[in-house]
């Protein structure tokens, strides 16, 4: 049975639908991360999940029970909110000590329990303090205190560590980790970063417009991409996805678009064929794949323009013109591309990457 | 009836359960409210609905519930009664008059508070005092200010060169002018309040962005500051006019409405028809049409509000 | 003749020196960036090129003139703010139209400017639209045809892109960057970002407390940073910078890091004793095992971008970033990794400053 | 905003504003000079600015029934003078209504308030309802409030205007406390509320100790608005309860206006603690009176 279970949660604000019909099943001691833009719903999920908004169909049912009607003090979870929401009349203390309150566990076990925790966050110099003076990650480790002191059925942490320094941020997720494993708790981990959700979760769920785009491992959300909105979100810069025409010419398939024609090998014909394809239709290439080279070779046949090249360091990202298309390529650094100047380009479509025009969602592979 | 008793004082024969049942938690906490304004509010209006109707005199010696009904006759009394015409068009001459003046006082004022100068504050909190006097003492002020033989005559000798001893408030043509002035005096400051908070918060980046563009002060002020500033002009004109237009304090103190009927506004009208004649019918009548006025403008109103509040 | 040259400008706020001393010359149609943290001074440098704060000592000239005394209407300045200071209230015709009405343009030439300018940004479907009701990318662009609409001789940009999210910002970098270069719009452009700063501009100058530590081209600040400040602040992932103890004689210097490791090189003029080593994360090489040379660290975390991965690794007390191709790794397994002399910067640990990139050279 | 004014403009701007600073606090200055100026001053022509011989004795007569009688006495004729009682009735009176229905509407008006913002009882129009009720004219409803009261036997009595007192400034406690609470982010209490506290309890325990300075303030503002409260006092007493307001407005009347200094002297008194809180809760006076609308 899995820990979690959300079957066609709606959540509806002034006409607006929030959540729209959200299912989905989290395995105990399983570590999920939703991500999504800002407004995808992200938080308004956690906070159905929590009881603090009333579902407007369908049910939450946590380690078991169907809590979709409990009020939150009822629901035995915790929530780490995007703005901490630590309280601000209470010290360091008094919060991480706050879910003890309400349950009869006896005043000398409060303390020790507190104490522990706060050593494990290292944050027992701030018992004794006010919240407003403690720094965003101080915040940040007292918060997740009050949300682990009292082990619930299920952890929900809401963009806990944007507006938080890199260095800072890589050390919590390292201990966000260790938490997970040790204390073996479910965890949902929203996100807005979806680098960080790629990092840290067991799988990701992509969430936009009320709806679970996609669910899967990382690497399954970054290599086979459900739909249009995933393969565009995930991964920087975003895919190039490209409308062509699926053309059979004496035999041998290839893709055509204004300025390109891009023949699929031979070998891969077979697979191509039992997909089924439309002649109109569109394919996504990561621009980490895309090829360039200052002269034509093979591997970069096709002529382009280059709009512009943005020299990161590491790396650059070079903005192509080729056709009617406007493609972006990643290319390791000191290359000698250079703006308003011509490149050649080599594209591989691959078959998990071809999708439909109309309702961008990518076409299944053959079995 | 009083509040108290139906808080959630729950009455004996409903358990604490059952009425938690009943009703729900959070309309629970908003019911003392709720029935506080309805008895004070709503009974006496469905009250006045039956009354307007009648022309219940409480001097008659019967019961305001027997009394007889004499239907619509109320309503075209009032239509044909100058007295009350010409109270609603005084009063809302006082509203147009003292909102204007109010208004373009206030901006005026306000706009040489943008910049910081030193005692600034103190200048604020000197200019917003008589907001905070008791309406009933700033009339009485004015009372005496405008007393034949008070400061103001006496200034105006001082400024014609000659005696000057004239009775304002006995003189049927400007009586409603120290009225007025006493209204513009205590409540332009609060209109100066609205529009400074208002202009202290407009975005100053905008204001610097027309400034870079080379727009002259006038030209910032018409295009870019008074637009900004609409919904809170249009706010504090509202809820100011609503405010004159219910004005009786000082009419009251200053003139009762006299000499004759000439400084009388809706209220002093209703006042006196109620608590002078005993016309309790005939002003129930009354009372509803500015009640049905009132909603009308309040719903439109409330609108506005409601869409600034998002 | 330079567009814009600031000649020893300083400012103080409250005892506090908020620019010192700066110098900097802009060539006509040249992009600029003020890069630095916050409290830099980039952005007081920036109030006092549009005129509203005044230096207290130094010139400030626009095609040889000084301007210091005009006000900043009359310095043909264009400004566009982090908050971009859309006129809310008004359309964004009107918005586009405010400045050529200001200039007392005539009404049909008002609307042919506007109309081309609102075609070349991309914003035609939106003149009817009221400044209040656009987006936050929308709000840029108006923003910016504002301003270039009164074609400015030298247009400011104060951290346009702040306000907005991280995949609009890397679209928008580029096409600022093609406006800029049709247009030969001289630019000086203040943010904090260094991606920013260095996929958009000709020259960067780097700043810190008031003065540049570094003017260069973006290659030659990522490559050549001038010392341990620029090396950290520029690259993303950011630098590593760890102990190492330097011997040195006449022929070599010897570097040892933590762990075991040590890079020789032909002589540097650096003291011997404890200096840092810095190493970009994609210049740290994962070796398969143990061999010479290499030193060996833990992995603790993996960021996962997909394309690539940055492995966090704990080294010398700390966490160590290496960029390095996606492979199955597992939390706790030891990596093993290899400095190249070459792809190092040493320094110094007194001075803090990068010592003298060629000189570091392989050796033996 | 602008950089910097003329001279001229300078000037012209400071004179400006010390005119306004004049004619703000002129009447108010009369108002206090007259109160102490003695009874051949009261009409002298010209004026008398500032007394030369200030006297107490107005204020005497307002507050000790004695001085009065005995002023009455020697006035009779000149100056038609028959209020009775003293002033301490009438800031008794005064202080016990205000306060209750202080209390009354600041209390109802906070749970009102919470239930509008945490728990949007009633929809987005609710709270506008309350706002209506302070756009009544309140002289329409004074008259079936009259007829009302009488058959309940709640004319003339404390509870009678504190009932009047607490709907007529709902509205203010309402949607002041209202933008106070809606400053307070929901997640506290949410934090509250999934840590196991119940709905009440975690917004008196983590949000009211945010808001109380707020709430406080609402206070003071009803206050003055219940101190400073003319019609109902007049209309709907007869005589037994007598706030301050209806004394001034008895001085007035008792005379025709002639008992200069004796009215002065009162409404100096009364207005002076309204004044006070006033000044103390300055910051918050424009959220009041545009009803939250405009916020500091």
């Amino acid at each position: 049975m899995s820990a979690v279970a959300l079957e066609r949660l709606r959540k509806v604000f002034n006409k607006t639908t929030a959540l729209d019909d959200v299912s989905l099943a989290i395995g105990t001691g399983e570590f999920l991360c939703v991500v999504g833009r800002t407004n995808a719903g992200k938080s308004t999920l956690l906070k159905t999940i929590a009881g603090l908004y009333r579902a407007d169909g369908g049910r939450v049912i946590i380690g078991g029970r169907d809590l979709t009607l409990l009020p939150p003090h009822k629901r035995r979870v915790s929530l780490l909110f995007q703005n901490i929401a630590l309280f601000p009349t209470m010290t360091g203390y008094e919060n991480i000590a706050f879910p003890l309150r309400t349950t009869n566990v006896a005043g000398d076990a409060v303390e020790r329990r507190v104490r522990s925790i706060a050593q494990m966050l290292k944050v027992e110099h701030l018992l004794d303090r006010l919240p407003r003076t403690f720094s965003g990650g101080e915040r940040q480790r007292v918060a997740i205190g009050r949300a682990i002191i009292q082990p619930g059925d299920l952890l929900m942490l809401d963009e806990p560590l944007t507006n938080l320094d890199a260095s800072i941020r890589i050390r919590l997720r390292i201990e966000f980790k260790k938490l997970h494993r040790e204390f073996a708790q479910t965890i949902i981990y929203v996100t807005h970063d979806q680098v960080e959700a790629m990092s840290l979760s067991d799988r990701v769920a992509v969430l936009d417009g009320g709806r679970i785009q996609q669910i899967g491992s990382p690497d399954e959300v970054y290599h086979r991409p459900v739909n249009r909105f995933v393969a565009e979100f995930i991964g920087s810069p975003p895919m190039n996805i490209i409308d062509a025409e699926l053309s059979q010419a004496d035999g041998r398939l290839a893709l055509i678009g204004t300025g390109f024609s891009l023949p699929v090998e031979e070998s891969e014909g077979q697979r191509w064929r039992q997909m089924q394809l439309p002649r109109q239709l569109a394919f996504g290439v990561r621009p980490e794949r895309v090829i360039v080279a200052p002269g034509p070779t093979n591997d970069a046949p096709i002529g382009a323009n280059i709009l512009w090249v943005e020299h990161l360091g590491n790396r650059s990202i070079v903005a192509l013109r080729m056709g009617d298309v406007t493609l972006t390529a990643v290319v390791p650094p000191n290359r000698p591309l250079n703006a308003d100047r011509r490149a050649w380009v080599g594209l591989r479509p691959e078959p998990q990457h071809l999708l439909s025009r109309e309702t961008g969602v990518f076409f299944p592979l053959a079995a | 009836m009083a509040a108290q008793a139906r808080s959630p004082a729950i009455p004996r024969f409903v358990t604490a359960r059952a009425f938690r049942k009943l009703v729900p938690f959070n309309v629970a906490i908003a019911l003392p409210a709720q029935l506080t304004v309805l008895t004070v509010v709503l009974v006496p209006t469905l009250i006045v609905v039956w009354l307007s109707l009648t022309d219940w005199q409480p001097t008659e010696g019967i019961p305001w519930y027997r009394a007889d009904l004499v239907w619509f006759w109320n309503y075209y009394d009032l239509f044909h009664d100058a007295r009350f015409v010409a109270a609603v068009a005084r009063t809302l001459l006082v509203v147009v008059a003292c909102m204007a003046a109010e208004f373009l006082l206030a901006m005026g004022l306000a706009l040489l508070f943008l910049d910081d100068w030193p005692w600034r504050k103190i200048a604020v909190s000197i200019i917003i005092l008589p907001m905070m006097v008791v309406s009933v003492d700033a009339a009485n002020a004015f009372f005496m200010l405008f007393n034949d033989r008070g400061p103001i005559n006496y200034l105006i000798s001082l400024i014609i060169g000659r005696p000057f001893e004239f009775a304002w408030l006995s003189d049927p043509t400007w009586a409603l002018l120290p009225i007025m002035l006493s209204e513009i005096w205590q409540w332009t400051p609060l209109m100066f309040l609205l529009v400074l908070t208002g202009l202290m918060n407009l975005p100053e980046n905008q204001i610097r962005a027309a400034y870079v563009l080379g727009a002259s002060r006038t030209r910032i002020f018409l295009r870019v500051m008074l637009p900004l500033l609409m919904p809170v002009i249009i706010i504090a004109l509202l809820v100011r006019s609503i405010e004159t237009f219910k004005i009786f304090d000082p009419v009251y103190i200053l003139t009762r409405g006299g000499p004759g009927a000439a400084t009388e506004t809706i209220s002093m009208f209703m006042y006196n028809g109620a608590f002078v004649y005993f016309r309790i019918g005939y002003i129930a009548a009354a009372a509803l049409m500015i009640l049905v006025v009132v909603i009308a403008i309040c719903f439109a109103l409330s609108r506005l509000l409601q869409r600034h509040h998002r | 003749m330079s567009k814009l040259t600031l000649s020893r400008i300083s400012k103080r706020f409250s005892g506090r020196d908020a620019v010192r001393d700066l110098s900097l010359a802009l060539d006509r149609g040249e992009f600029l960036s003020l890069l630095g943290p916050s409290g830099c001074g980039k952005s007081t440098t920036l109030g006092m090129i549009a005129g509203f704060i005044a230096p207290d000592a130094g010139d400030i000239l626009i095609d040889g003139n000084r301007i210091n005394d005009l006000s900043p209407q009359q310095r043909r300045i264009g400004l566009v703010l982090q908050d971009y200071a859309v006129f809310t209230s008004l359309t964004v015709r009107a918005n586009l139209s405010f400045g050529l009405e200001v200039k007392g343009l005539k009404r049909g030439k008002r609307r042919q400017a506007v109309d081309e300018l609102a075609r070349q940004l991309d914003l035609s479907d939106l003149l009817d639209r009221r400044g209040g009701s656009l987006n936050m990318s929308e709000m840029q662009r108006v923003a910016l045809a504002r301003t270039l609409a009164t074609e400015p001789e030298l247009l400011l940009l104060d951290e346009p892109m702040s306000n907005l999210d991280a995949e609009t910002r890397a679209r928008l970098r580029g096409e600022l960057r093609q406006l800029q270069k049709s247009l030969a719009q001289t630019v000086l452009y203040v943010t904090h970002d260094q991606a920013e700063a260095l996929s958009m501009s000709d020259r960067v100058a780097v700043m810190r407390d008031g003065e540049i530590v570094q003017l260069a081209t973006p290659h030659d600040i990522y490559h050549r940073p001038a010392n341990r400040f620029v090396a950290e602040f520029i690259g993303d992932p950011p630098l590593n910078v760890i102990p190492c103890d330097v011997a040195t004689d006449a022929a070599a210097t010897a570097i040892a890091l933590p762990g075991g490791a040590v890079l020789r090189s032909s002589a540097l003029p650096i003291a011997p004793g404890r200096h840092w080593l810095g190493v970009r994360p994609h210049d740290v090489e994962l070796v398969a095992t143990a061999s010479p040379g290499a030193v060996q660290a833990p992995l603790r975390f993996v960021e996962n971008f997909g394309a690539r991965h940055v492995l966090h690794a704990e080294y010398a007390s700390d966490l160590l970033r290496i960029e390095a191709v996606p492979a199955a790794r597992s939390i706790g397994e030891m990596l093993h990794l290899r400095f190249t002399a070459d792809r190092v910067l040493l320094i110094d640990r007194s001075s803090e400053r990068v010592v003298p990139f060629r000189q570091l050279e392989a050796a033996a | 905003m602008f950089g910097a004014d003329k001279a001229w403009v300078r000037w012209l701007k400071r004179t400006t504003v010390c005119i306004a600073i004049v004619i703000a606090s002129f009447p108010i200055f009369w108002l206090i000079s007259t109160s102490f100026k003695p009874v051949d001053e009261w009409q002298k022509f010209p004026p008398v600015w500032i007394s030369s011989q200030p006297t107490l004795q107005n204020y005497r007569i307002v507050f000790a029934p004695k001085a009065a009688q005995e002023f009455a006495a020697k006035q009779q004729g000149a100056i038609g003078y028959k209020v009775s009682g003293s002033a301490w009735k009438a800031f008794g009176d005064s202080a016990i209504i205000a306060t209750a229905a202080t209390v009354l509407s600041v209390l109802f008006g906070t749970l009102a308030a919470y239930s509008i913002v945490r728990f949007h009882t009633g929809g987005d129009s609710y709270p506008f309802q309350f706002l209506t009720v302070r756009m009544f004219p309140p002289i329409a409803v004074v008259v079936p409030m009259v007829v009302l009261f009488s058959m309940l036997r709640l004319s003339d009595t404390y509870f009678g205007l504190i009932l009047a007192y607490t709907a007529f400034t709902l509205p203010f406690s309402i949607w002041m406390i209202r933008s106070f609470i809606e400053e307070v982010p929901e997640e506290l209490e949410g934090a509250a509320l999934i840590y196991g506290m119940r709905p009440l309890h975690a917004f008196l325990k983590v949000t009211f100790p945010l808001i109380q300075g707020g709430v406080l303030a609402t206070a003071l503002f009803v206050f003055i608005l219940n101190w400073s409260e003319f019609l109902f006092a007049l209309t709907l007493t007869t005589g037994h309860v007598v706030t301050v307001t209806l004394q001034v407005a008895n001085y007035v009347s008792a005379s025709s206006g002639k008992l200069y200094g004796v009215q002065a002297a009162m409404g100096t008194v009364s207005t002076l603690p309204v004044i006070f809180f006033g000044y103390i809760i300055q910051r918050h006076l424009v959220r009041g009176l545009s009803f939250g609308a405009i916020k500091r």
